[in-house]
């Protein structure tokens, strides 16, 4: 394997790895602030629709993005009035949001565009297009390191740098601003919040929000960046992938990254290498498939360490019974 | 504080819950430029109009109620099972297995022997997810999803690379041998002549219901269901009291499973009368919303199963007949589970305080 | 009144099922005439659908897919007054005709431009999902790529086991990027909707796809070196034109029967050569004269070719 | 052990009283709040003056913690109206309350564990977006209070690291840092030893020498006498009375507590010990994160007799009944009768302790004891339930024998209302114990683990289950009781053996058993106090001199 192809099958894990960054920053917000949150892949489903029927109504990919974050954001508003004002369930409500999305995507995109649930092939200022950091064509035959600039740094769609620029980003406001303070300690007690005198229900809508507006972010790098327009089911499962990285990475940003690339990073070497021939057996296709599910199951078990969620997680605040 | 009468929460709360969904999908039909009255009248025809209506109906309510249960099984030992998709998955390999290994006899016979199977592989899905939540306190919810991806791969390979019959296009088992398969309702006496040779409701229904009453019993009549309920409501006392989490969970959660597998002799042996790729179609996340309406128990289920199956059946006769998208139905099936489930309380907060109130007014006079 | 059944896919599939659909459309705009369709809503609903056209006196009925044939296999002894087409599976009924389609003869031809096409000697291949029905199509991609070119890589992949596999365009771009570093330069996509993602990204990188079922050559104009024609739609057309008289047995839609091709339109015409035109009707005719043999991978579940 | 000055302020503080001169620091009209149909509190006005210490004792449940939360506007009265300083202040959440100079510390406190205490001084209070300004500021500010009123705890520690001590401290710290001057304490004795609580009532005092004012809520009768200048009285929700400290007795507000004389002597004949049924020797436990609890405990029960410990709350008494309970291992040996159980785990729980004849009340009945949502009937064979007698045949359980044996112990036990199929939850809290103890006692066991069998409970249950024990006693088993009450302690046992940082400091009969030495073995110290006590066998583990 020379070094062009490890630049390549890490400018992939970039590009598959990204949705499930911006869905599992966007977990993090809403599971730091103490509520679980099943429904990433809903929302990012409803966001890859809605920027894609706006992308191709428009076409223009930025009213695209308002139009899948606000997609997102009524799911996560759905999901805050059932887990902040109702004090519901919080993991059925996730439920409820994903089939909400799976449905309901279809059957606007049909009764729309009357073409089997799907939008409109999106071209030109439609989509996102790859942006090219200045000097990337100059240092492209640099080894090495002009090669890492030109071929894995450069040429990406600006919600990918977006996503990387989140990171510490996150980092920051959560351990280095009030919100930040704030947000982690409602999810840790809330009742500390509350007697010191601040809104438990505000904060925790404001973090539902910001996770609406990050898995928006991550389904319309679906639909405008990655590919071009919606199609039904078009997430195929990366909200689940997104709520493992969390685990996996504790709930920290920036072990979320490392998480999140690595699991495109398994799955860019499993498109790579559909079959891998070990001399004795050659594992199947369908093997190479599952692995990220797979070793997502072997990290929960704890093998590599414990994952402690945030101690309220799950729970809603409930003063009197 | 126990002041709302007991038909308040389990019949008055529900059926309100349910009232609003079907509104709001209503609204939803009328923004997508259908007729929802017309709706209406096509899905109750399509689905309870006719015994061929019924036939369907029944048949999907016998899947619901197997994953029903094994969600409901679960639930009570605060156990979330997501992954009834995959343990009915797996179930279906095992009955296929099953009924192609051996010649058997008669289809009564073979049904024992495919339940055994069924259950079998469906346990064995939810074992592990179940062992790694006992043991290392990994997160059910999380592992049980991931299992129904990795359970689709397996039927995969299963299907396409042993058990396709050689030069066979579909990726899907041979057709079970006719002695295999279930007296569907055309096929029992007196009833029979109501139905038509193709509904696809069989005998398996009757085992679901047998499954309801066993469940009840498990849950409400047995130690082991003492021991989970117990620890359902809380892992502390049943500490105290000596109940092992790791049996509960581990008994729980292969019952549950088991009970997902168990689903595969109604849609694999008594339906395709063999095993094709995506079989369940989602019923094991039906299973969620029909154990949350039925709220847990067996017979909550049963009624919740037959809405589902009336959804289903109504729903796809609506597509059949209109040109309202299959989708409605997976919407309305959110809105059931959000309604019913996460904004339970919404009206239960008012609801209750209402009698509370009335209550307190009571004992002041 | 003819009907029709189409498959879980939905009828507007961009491929198949469209096909079908168009077909139909046809005939309907053609005799002016009216026609019965339906969607299937889950398996259970096969044999439902089926008897509800039946009994609703529609003549003949046709259905795509394969999955249905066990079902019909079942139904049609019941209405032996009515006429049954099913596509891509051969059942064995008195009233019941089945039509299949010699993919590996039309992905061969395609195969064999793709060959020509390639500078680097590398072509790719991305299927849905890993069932018989996409290797047969691989197979006859193979054998015309090694055709044109006997030392041309070929690489395959698939998307996944799910039924997302179909729908995972994301999923289908990256496959192609990743077969576009590996020097692959024109990419043959079938996969359904994810094929969309295989032509896109391919059309992005500059580098030329091939379409499947319809002609999708119009998606990315100049990008899409062809697409390989799976008629469906002539099938149904056929068989709504036939009406009761439909023909039961076996019928078998290859390169003579025009049932496979390639697409060659204003949206492709500057990228398919002479020379290469040549070469493919120099190839057709010569399997429909029977001068080339292609191997279909379902006659013994193997390919001879990687 | 109050120095005399500290009465002495209050003297004058009482004085002020008599004669007030400007508006009350807080004055609470009418409050009333129901949860669903509990009424925790019943049209209740109060006023403290400004410079004063006000206590409020009550029984459990009374109220006080409702009470105190709606001054903090943590809850929402249904009716009435909160004036400080004068003025009519609505105090519609905390925020409100921290600006009107409320500072609160409760009974379960509010910090986030895994927060360093500045960061826990400063939420809520931040001074502006960005955290380290506020850091900083905060840490200088800390340093100042920590001075001036001895509250010293590292800044940088985060709360779990910290003992429930110093976990106070920072409840302190963090009303004084938003500068409330009006300071509510709930119940903050209970976790504390005596040195502890000395420590915070000298800081008490100091503020109120500063102006401050104080709510102190405790059940501890001796505590009102010492630093209180009034006292108020709740029972069931009610405020029974107010009165000023110095004008009363501590026998006079245990009636007033109660509703009627008090006698805290349970009569017992005096115990005669059979065969030794419970023997200890050199156990160890650890908790989850690996910290020792126990460190090596020795200790033997004989049949009928009654040994209790002693000590404050969480110095090893749960897990010492946990592992003898059968739900916590250990290592070390335990025989019951003779016979040794396995402490691993592996071969042992709570169940075969059962079959053993070890039964177990546990501490926190609504935790442990009890499923709340099961049935006063399904509760009463919990952890027996696998017990033949109530199978009906090897697949069900003979429900409805259960529900009549049921109602039988229901009438011995006196649990009212008698209904074997209401849920727990409806049993009040002293009912539900009796259920508890019914269930546990009825089965004669040779072994009983009582954990506070009275917390919570009212003053006629207690009675009862008072008398329960002895009898039980009587009869010859052998009771391990755990109580933090020491009245409890002295009343009901032979023998009493203290227990400090998950050791034995000592041991010896209950009659030569001073308060005092008591008090001082409870804060790990030997000395003149504990030597004193006759026929007592004293830990070399505990501080020969009193130090602070
Ligand atoms: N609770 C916290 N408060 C303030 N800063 C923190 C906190 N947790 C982590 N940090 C700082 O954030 C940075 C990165 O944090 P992150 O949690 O992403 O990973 P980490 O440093 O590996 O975590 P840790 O060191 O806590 O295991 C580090 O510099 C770390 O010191
Ligand atoms: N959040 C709540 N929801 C419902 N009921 C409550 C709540 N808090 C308290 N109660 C009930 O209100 C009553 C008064 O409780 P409160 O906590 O005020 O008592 P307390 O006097 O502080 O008792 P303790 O001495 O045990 O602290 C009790 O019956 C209690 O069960
Ligand atoms: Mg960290
Ligand atoms: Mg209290």
């Amino acid at each position: 394997m020379d070094f062009a192809t490890i630049v390549e099958i890490l400018d992939s894990a970039v590009r598959l790895g990204t949705p499930l960054l911006l869905a599992c920053l966007a977990g993090l917000f809403s599971e730091r602030a103490g509520i679980f949150d099943i429904g990433l892949e809903g929302k990012m489903l409803m966001a890859a629709f809605f920027s894609g029927a706006v992308a191709a109504v428009t076409g223009n990919a930025w009213l695209g993005l308002l139009a899948g974050v606000g997609g997102s954001m009524s799911l996560a508003f759905v999901h805050g009035l059932a887990s902040i004002t109702f004090r519901g369930n919080q993991l059925i409500s996730g439920v409820a949001v994903n089939f909400l999305a799976s449905g309901f995507t279809v059957l606007i995109a049909q009764s729309w565009f009357h073409q089997g649930g799907r939008t409109p092939q999106l071209s030109g200022n439609g989509r996102f297009e790859p942006i090219t950091l200045p000097g990337a064509e100059a240092v492209k035959d640099v080894p090495v390191i002009g090669q890492i600039y030109a071929n894995l740094l450069s040429g990406h769609s600006i919600l990918v740098y977006v996503a990387f620029a989140m990171v510490p980003i996150t980092w920051w406001v959560l351990f280095r601003t009030r919100f930040g303070l704030r947000l982690r300690a409602v999810g840790e007690n809330p009742e500390s919040v509350d007697t010191a005198g601040i809104s438990v229900i505000r904060l925790r809508y404001t973090a539902v929000a910001i996770t609406g507006v990050l898995a928006g972010l991550g389904g319309v790098y679906l639909a405008t960046g990655l590919a071009a327009g919606f199609v039904k089911e078009m997430t195929a499962g990366r909200g689940y992938i997104a709520l493992a990285a969390l685990i996996f990475a504790k709930w920290r940003p920036v072990p979320a990254l490392g998480a999140t690339m690595l699991f495109g990073l398994l799955e860019a070497i499993s498109n790579r290498y559909p079959n891998i021939d070990l001399g004795v057996i050659t594992l199947p296709i369908q093997f190479m498939q599952a692995v990220p599910y797979i070793l997502t199951v072997i990290i929960l078990a704890g093998f590599i360490g414990k994952a402690i969620p945030p101690r309220a997680g799950g729970q809603p605040y409930v003063k009197e019974r | 504080m126990e002041k709302t009468p007991k038909w308040v929460d389990v019949a008055l709360i529900p059926v309100l819950n349910l009232l609003i969904a079907f509104v709001i999908s209503g609204i939803v039909v009328l923004l997508i430029g259908e007729d929802p009255v017309k709706a209406i009248k096509v899905m109750v025809s399509g689905a309870l109009g006719s015994p061929y209506g019924w036939g369907y109906t029944l048949y999907y309510s016998t899947n619901f109620i197997f994953t029903g249960l094994a969600v409901a099984v679960a639930y009570h030992a605060s156990q979330f099972n997501i992954g009834g998709e995959g343990q009915a998955t797996l179930g279906g390999l095992g009955v296929a297995l099953v009924l192609l290994a051996v010649p058997w006899p008669h289809w009564t016979i073979a049904l024992v022997a495919a339940m055994f199977g069924g259950a079998l592989f469906g346990a064995a899905w939810a074992a592990i997810p179940a062992w790694l939540q006992a043991k290392r306190g990994s997160h059910i919810v999380i592992t049980t999803i991931m299992f129904n991806f990795i359970g689709a791969s397996v039927l995969n390979y299963m299907l396409v690379n042993v058990l396709r019959p050689p030069r066979s296009m579909d990726p899907a088992t041979a057709r079970f041998p006719a002695a295999t398969h279930l007296p569907t309702f055309h096929d029992i006496p007196l009833v029979g002549q109501f139905f038509s040779k193709s509904v696809p409701a069989n005998v398996s229904f009757f085992i679901a219901i047998l499954a309801c009453w066993l469940v009840w019993i498990l849950i409400w009549r047995t130690k082991l269901g003492f021991e989970i309920r117990a620890f359902g409501r809380s892992e502390p006392a049943a500490r105290y009291a000596g109940i092992s989490p790791v049996k509960i969970v581990m008994a729980a959660m292969l019952i549950s499973g088991g009970l997902a597998g168990l689903m595969a002799i109604n849609n694999v042996m008594g339906e395709a009368h063999r095993l094709v790729l995506n079989s369940v179609e989602g019923a094991g996340f039906i299973g969620i919303a029909v154990a949350l309406m039925g709220r847990n128990h067996p017979f909550g289920v049963f009624l919740a199963a037959l809405l589902f199956g009336f959804l289903y059946q109504g729903g796809g006769e609506l597509a059949l007949e209109t040109t309202i998208p299959r989708e409605l139905i997976t919407v309305i099936q959110a809105l059931v589970i959000l309604f019913t489930g996460a904004f339970d309380n919404m009206l239960r907060a008012p609801i209750e305080s209402f009698f509370v109130a009335r209550a307190n007014a009571r004992k002041e006079a | 009144e003819p009907a029709i059944i189409y498959d879980l896919g939905g009828k507007y599939d961009k491929s198949f099922n469209e096909a079908a659909f168009n077909g139909a459309k046809r005939w309907a705009d053609e005799t002016g005439g009216s026609y019965k369709e339906l969607e299937m809503q889950s398996e259970a609903q096969r044999e439902q659908a089926l008897r509800k056209l039946a009994e609703s006196g529609a003549n003949p009925i046709v259905m795509t897919g394969f999955a249905f044939g066990d079902t019909l296999n079942n139904v049609a002894p019941d209405y032996p007054d009515t006429k049954f087409a099913i596509v891509d599976m051969v059942v064995d009924q008195p009233n019941v005709e089945s039509i299949v389609f010699k993919e590996e003869q039309g992905s061969y031809l395609v195969g064999l431009m793709a060959g020509m096409a390639s500078k680097t000697g590398t072509v790719g291949f991305v299927g849905g999902m890993d069932i018989p029905l996409i290797r047969k199509f691989a197979c006859g991609y193979v054998q015309g790529v090694k055709a044109a070119n006997p030392d041309a890589k070929v690489i395959q992949n698939m998307t996944g086991t799910t039924p997302a596999a179909w729908n995972d365009p994301v999923k289908g771009g990256e496959i192609a990027k990743a077969q576009i570093s590996q020097g692959a330069d024109v990419i043959y996509a079938a996969a359904g909707g994810t094929g969309i993602g295989v032509l896109q990204a391919a059309a992005d990188a500059k580098v030329l796809s091939i379409g499947v079922d319809s002609n999708q050559n119009y998606l990315h104009p100049g990008q899409v070196l062809t697409s390989m024609l799976k008629r469906v739609d002539n099938a149904v057309y056929d068989a709504f034109k036939a009406g009761p008289d439909l023909k039961p047995g076996i019928k078998v839609m290859g390169l003579a029967q025009d049932g496979v091709g390639f697409a060659l339109d204003d949206d492709n015409k500057a990228l398919v050569t002479p020379e290469m035109l040549k070469a493919v009707d120099q190839a057709k005719a010569d399997i429909i004269d029977g001068k080339i043999e292609v191997h279909d991978y379902m006659s013994d579940d193997s390919c001879p070719v990687q | 052990m109050v120095e005399t000055g500290t009465t002495e302020a209050g003297r004058q503080a009482t004085a002020a009283l008599a004669t007030p001169e400007g508006a009350p620091a807080i004055e609470l009209k009418g409050i009333s709040k129901a949860f669903g149909t509990v009424q925790a509190n019943k049209d209740i006005s109060i006023r403290v003056m400004p410079g004063t210490i006000h206590g409020i004792i009550g029984e459990n449940g009374a109220g006080k913690s409702t009470l105190m939360s709606i001054l903090y506007g943590f809850y929402k009265a249904d009716a009435g109206e909160i004036w400080i300083k004068g003025r009519h202040t609505p105090i519609p959440d905390s925020e409100a309350a921290i600006k009107a100079g409320i500072g609160m510390v409760f009974q379960h406190f509010k910090l986030v564990q895994n927060f360093t205490v500045l960061e826990n001084i400063i939420l809520g209070v931040e001074d502006g977006a960005l955290l380290r300004p506020s850091l900083a500021k905060a840490r200088k500010e800390l340093k100042r209070l920590a001075e001036e009123y001895e509250l010293n705890v590292d800044p940088d520690e985060t709360i779990e690291e910290l003992s429930v001590g110093h976990q106070q401290r920072v409840e302190i710290l963090k009303a004084l840092y938003r500068q409330a001057d009006i300071l509510i304490l709930d119940e903050p004795t209970g976790v504390l030893t005596p040195a502890e609580a000395d420590h915070l009532f000298r800081i008490l005092d100091n503020l109120r020498r500063e102006g401050k004012t104080i709510i102190l809520i405790t059940h501890k009768l001796r505590e009102i006498m010492e630093i209180t200048d009034t006292v108020s009285v709740m029972r069931r929700g009610e405020m029974t009375a107010t009165v000023k400290t110095a004008e009363t007795s501590p026998e006079q507000l245990a009636e007033l507590m109660v509703g009627r004389k008090v006698l805290l002597n349970v009569t017992k004949t005096k115990a005669e010990p059979g065969r030794t049924v419970l023997e200890v020797e050199n156990l160890s436990v650890k908790d989850e994160d690996g910290v020792e609890r126990l460190k090596g405990i020795d200790l033997t029960i004989r049949a009928g007799e009654i040994l209790g410990i002693a000590g404050v709350a969480g110095n090893g008494q749960s897990e010492l009944l946990e592992v003898l309970g059968g739900f916590a291992t250990g290592t070390g040996t335990i025989r019951i009768n003779g016979e040794e159980i396995d402490l691993t785990g592996k071969h042992s729980d709570g169940q075969s302790r059962r079959r053993r004849g070890i039964a177990h009340v546990p501490e926190d009945r609504h935790r442990l004891g009890l499923i709340l949502d099961f049935t006063a009937w399904e509760n009463m064979v919990f952890g027996y339930h696998a017990d033949p007698a109530y199978q009906k045949n090897s697949f069900v359980m003979d429900n409805a024998g259960i529900v009549s044996h049921t109602a039988e112990a229901m009438e011995r036990f006196d649990v009212r209302p008698p209904i074997p199929t209401l849920p727990a939850k409806s049993f009040s809290g002293g009912n539900q114990q009796k259920i508890v103890l019914a269930r546990e006692i009825e089965r004669n066991p040779d072994l009983l683990l009582v954990g506070q069998p009275t917390r919570g409970v009212d003053i006629g249950a207690i009675e009862f289950i008072h008398k329960r024990l002895v009898e039980l006693r009587d009869q010859g088993a052998a009771i391990l009781l755990v109580s933090v009450e020491l009245d409890e302690i002295r009343s009901l046992s032979d023998r009493v053996a203290v227990m400090f940082d998950g050791r034995i400091m000592g041991h010896g009969p209950v009659e030569s058993a001073t308060q005092t030495g008591m008090g001082c073995l409870m804060a790990g110290l030997g000395g003149d106090d504990v030597r004193g006590m006759d026929g007592w066998t004293i830990s070399d583990e505990a501080a020969p001199e009193e130090t602070d």
